[in-house]
């Protein structure tokens, strides 16, 4: 099996995607000479050429508005969106309608694409290039939100994501890139959306993380490991739907949860996570759930930003928490 | 000076083809028989315009966007349209969307609110109208490209008002048409108001029309009141844009006979006057006066198309009114092609406050 | 005292502002001639004429962006974006920019700009004229974000936010516009932002709501007392920042909360509360905190609206809930 | 045909004073004092712009945008402004910006990480290098009604590149610009890509500066590699918005000769022999030739000027480099004019983390 890093599990999962269907097709900045500014695009253009993979001006709006007409009228667009930080202009056009359509026509008509927006902190970028604003489109009737942490994930989402006959919004985590590699089969498969995954079992706490903060999550859990404390770390993988049962379940067992994600902490999709573990695990509860997220500020600059990522140790420290209770 | 942009070489005259009074001033681009089938569409627009404000009144619609003086541009656009062109078009723009397919009945069952409204029949390729200012062009868009990239000969069109042209999507839709040279006719109703904002004070611009150009395609300024120039310059348009010729921008001048909606008050910011004005044009006195010169209209005949399209409207009226509410189950049933896991908790935990509260579940 | 309804108060609040602050300014859509689609303009253009009461082209980012430079350059906006649901189009001026600035420049330069929304459901309205996404404003750092239930304080709070030397998001509840009419004192008074108020004193469950939902919480308290169940009410009134201590020390009193609002539930501002309850007052909960909230569907229209808003029976449903455990 | 709008009266010729050659094709705007400025000013700016490169090759600055090339069209238009006029520009923009006064030393420090790089000396008038595209636009609108609002006299200026035409914010802004008739110059620096997407498929377009008559105002086309040229149409435009007349639209032709920052590989998208020929429209020896030919240039002063303005650069990036960095309640105090309850708690949290992890807090 090849060992593919995330850009190149994506790269393959469009590619097939493309190929198995002709309705696919990938617009975006810079998505076609320049094959995207990660390179996830990369041959697409070469391989499939400039009807279905475009290059399109400066305009994430226009973006996303084409792509819904593309969709309604039986195209499978995948947008890209260059970094979330530059989502917002496009916002409108994904909350009052991409996701509405089906809703608003009862069926009968629908919006089946896919945007991609690389996201996240961590690699020392401009202002507007470290978002993690999840919570935005969690919250948004109608949409479904993926956020793969590693290459296997990446190409079974992606996949599922372009089959998907709904609006799928599928969070890249920028600094998980390059950053871990693995086994990733040739052939096309699909990572239900919708289903959590046990990352590492435990008996002593929950750690519930996903997209590029996994890496933080799972480092805590090694360190603690060596103190004789055993963590399961979840990787939710889907926001929305929320696999509930999976988080719940290790809560009930731990009876201590831990919530990591880098957005800022007011209102974080960690406040979800929370209510739904107290609603159905308060009683197991032995202490309450811990946020570790990012603080209340725009990310900060380089010289900053690791003041502002959940750290492991800030996660360790929050597994102590709540083993303290 | 070398360099400075200047005015468009071509007047801003706005093409006419029919006067107020009926005649002709150019070659009519339509025979008699069409004209009184559009004849005959306008009058039932009117209609079902005055039955919306009536259904209105007394409360049986929320609120509702009368489109009175507005019926030449939207018949004589529509008719334009192969049958199954796609037509993305406003919340006021309900005379070319049923003369394009879409029954009064789901226009009325939506406005009573109902979203079972926001779905036309199958084969009707009509998006259920957009709210929201400006953003439907670039849906418009969109679906011209995908019509294109299925090797398919659709075109689209989008209906939108002057206020719509100030948005960032008006901008972007143009952009993107223009740079694909996609098969779309953007079709600007210029009523002279956004609500209370008159057209002045909406762009410094000498016409929307004039935009065009700064999107690499034509732009067209037409008498929007006049059945025939709307007619004849989105005829054109449309064939532009079946053959690959790209985008038009057709700017359609017209007027706003009644308020915003039912729920505003137009006195606050326009004057009898200049509605009495705009009256004297109108676009279906004006066809109605040239058919009767033609001897192809009499009042025999008014009534009777009267009493069949209003038939019809009473007809779709109650039909509208007779559709039972949606159970909660289907309420909440639309978000996704299959519901998640929370919406079936939620759907169910409607039924049990519903139950609990003693309402027939 | 004159007795004023929430449109009344706020029309009053804008005229002493701008009576007394040369700088203060409003612009929207038909905030001029028409006085607002809601009237909360209503007779300032005569009265502060056209450089102060400015009617613009129908464009939300060219409002909200063309006010930020209005504030930076030393003005005092006060912009008004006609529904919740026609803001997503200035949501990247906001995002991005509006609270932003102070951060990314240091303290050098500042939007003291206010943005008035009307906002929520009940109406009976179109498509996208109902929305209560208040939480997207709550999680973006940088922004206050009020919503005031009652007539006196929405003067208060607009005075207060006008004054601010911050941008804050001002939510108008379109319900509560015209519903309720109380003494409101003539001068010019501030009600302090991040500041909640117990709007009905109680020893068995708290409620927490806020804008338009103060209206089920009261009712649904009101009912329950019938039965001998003494509920505790706060109205929130700033979202951001929040009041933690008012709401901690209800929930140490009745040991039992509920939180009310009528934005969809999955990642609602519900969760914020719920995950700081529990943070702080975990052991003295004797049940789960209960969400009462709309559902993670588009607001229905007219005909089915009334079951998607949390009425005063799913309240007192959800108060139940929270005593049985 | 009547109606129809056409291509504008004027050619789509772009104005030049100096030609690549340094030779006078129109009179000079600029005596040769103020020439010899301008021209110190852009080999400062060069020397500026290699050496960002060159700390970003060693790992100094995160990334850095060259902007190579452009040097005429900023120092040219920035020259045009009143010392307490409003610039508002782009990530591209540091020459203009620091010739309008924004020390080398904060913008560099903004590119090495630090947002206290984003606070211009009290004075300044221009804000942070705007690093989302096109929203920019509407905050000079927004500062140039500030002013006059105001009663003073100040004007404000935004530049933004190409691609910035295509955002709805564009539009948004030069529809306010000319409804309110604002005293504001939009400098289009046009360097014919966009990242990657050339010049011609951002737009149809057959220039950005036609679109300005769509606003209703002035849009003028310039060599933008012609120092007189940029100045000219600049200092024209900066009148009119100051005396009353409202905004102008000035595209600025020229062309980035390095990548689109120094993580871009440019040889994806364009041929070395199109770069070529734009480094034989060098906008910097252009006017030495000028100066040259009229006995005002020779390698001495050349050298003095380098060895002077590198200094300063130098000086510039090692203050940049001595600035410690900021305590956690300075790096989360900035937020709002004195920090949430929320935030206070954050900071403690911070501080205790790091002294935990045994940092030095
Ligand atoms: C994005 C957005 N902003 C604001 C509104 C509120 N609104 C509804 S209609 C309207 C005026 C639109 O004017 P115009 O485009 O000329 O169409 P007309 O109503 O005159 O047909 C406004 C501002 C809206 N629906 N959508
Ligand atoms: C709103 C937004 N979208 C996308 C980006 C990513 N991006 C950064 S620069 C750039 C190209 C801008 O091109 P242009 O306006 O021509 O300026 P240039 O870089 O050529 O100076 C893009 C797409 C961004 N910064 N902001
Ligand atoms: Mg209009
Ligand atoms: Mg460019």
């Amino acid at each position: 099996m090849a060992v593919l890093n995330m850009v190149q599990a994506l790269n393959q999962a469009l590619a097939q995607a493309m190929e198995a269907d002709p309705r696919v097709m990938v617009l975006g900045e810079d998505v076609g000479r320049a094959g995207g500014v990660f390179r996830v695009t990369d041959g697409l253009l070469e391989r499939f050429g400039e009807d279905r993979v475009v290059d399109t001006p400066v305009a994430e709006s226009g973006i996303v508005g084409a792509a819904f007409g593309l969709a309604v009228g039986g195209m499978r667009p995948v947008a890209e969106i260059q970094f979330m930080g530059f989502s917002y202009p496009a916002f409108d056009q994904v909350v009052s309608h991409v996701s509405r359509i089906r809703n608003r026509s009862r069926h009968r008509f629908t919006a089946p694409l896919v945007i991609r927006i690389p996201y996240g902190a961590g690699i020392g970028a401009a202002e507007h290039h470290s978002e993690s604003s999840e919570v935005i489109y969690a919250h948004t009737p109608g949409l479904k939100v993926v956020v793969p942490s590693r290459p296997y994930d990446a190409k079974g989402l992606l996949l599922s994501a372009i089959a998907d006959p709904d609006p799928v919004v599928f969070l890249e985590p920028i600094r998980s890139y390059r950053a871990v590699r693995e086994e990733v089969p040739e052939e096309p498969y699909r990572v239900p959306i919708g289903r959590a995954r046990v990352a590492r079992e435990g008996t002593d706490a929950t750690l519930v993380a996903w997209g590029a903060m996994m890496r933080e999550a799972l480092g805590a859990a090694e360190a603690l490991q060596a103190e004789g404390v055993s963590v399961e770390v979840v990787d939710l993988r889907s926001l929305v739907p929320l696999d509930v049962e999976t988080v719940v379940a290790s809560v009930r067992k731990t009876g201590r949860a831990v919530v990591v994600h880098e957005a800022p902490r007011t209102a974080g999709f960690a406040g979800e996570l929370v209510a739904i573990i107290q609603e159905r695990a308060l009683y197991a509860l032995e202490a309450p759930v811990v946020r570790v997220t990012g603080w209340d500020t725009v990310v900060p600059l380089k010289r900053g930003e690791h003041h502002y990522l959940p750290s492991v140790g800030r996660v360790v420290a929050g597994v102590r928490r709540a083993l303290a209770g | 000076m070398e360099g400075l942009t200047g005015r468009t070489a071509v007047a801003q005259e706005p093409q006419q083809v029919l006067t107020p009074d009926g005649e002709l001033v150019g070659e009519p681009p339509l025979d008699l028989d069409d004209t009184r089938r559009l004849y005959r569409a306008m009058v039932a627009a009117r209609l079902y315009d005055r039955k919306g404000s009536a259904l209105q009144r007394q409360g049986r619609l929320a609120t509702y966007p009368p489109f009175e003086g507005q019926e030449a541009a939207q018949v004589g656009s529509a008719v334009a349209l192969r049958a199954d062109d796609w037509m993305v078009a406003t919340y006021r723009d309900a005379a070319a969307m049923w003369f394009h397919g879409y029954p009064w009945e789901l226009l009325l069952l939506q406005r009573m609110g109902d979203e079972r409204g926001g779905a036309p029949p199958e084969g009707v390729n009509v998006l259920p109208p957009s709210i929201t200012v400006g953003a439907h062009l670039l849906h418009a868009v969109g679906l011209a490209w995908a019509e294109r990239l299925q090797g398919r000969d659709r075109i689209a069109i989008a209906y939108f008002g002057d206020g719509a042209t100030s948005e960032g999507d008006f901008h972007e839709a143009l952009n993107f048409a223009g740079v694909y040279r996609l098969p779309v006719v953007f079709l600007c109703e210029n009523n002279q108001y956004a609500i209370s904002t008159p057209r002045e004070r909406q762009t410094a611009a000498p016409s929307i029309a004039v935009r065009a150009e700064g999107y690499g395609f034509p732009g067209v300024l037409v008498d929007g009141n006049d059945l025939f120039a709307v007619y004849r310059a989105t005829a054109e348009a449309v064939a532009r844009a079946r053959s690959g010729g790209g985008p038009t921008l057709v700017e359609a001048l017209t007027y706003r006979i009644g308020p915003h909606t039912t729920a505003d008050d137009p006195r606050r910011y326009r004057s009898e006057a200049e509605v009495e004005e705009w009256r004297r044009r109108d676009p279906v006195e004006r066809v109605r006066r040239y058919l009767e010169r033609a001897e192809a209209w009499d009042p025999g005949w008014q009534a009777q198309v009267e009493a069949e399209e209003g038939a019809a409207i009473e007809a779709a009226v109650e039909r509208a009114e007779a559709v039972p509410p949606m159970e909660p189950e289907e309420l909440l049933g639309a978000m996704f092609a299959s519901p998640t896991p929370q919406l079936l908790e939620q759907a169910r935990e409607l039924r049990a406050a519903l139950e609990e509260a003693g309402e027939r579940p």
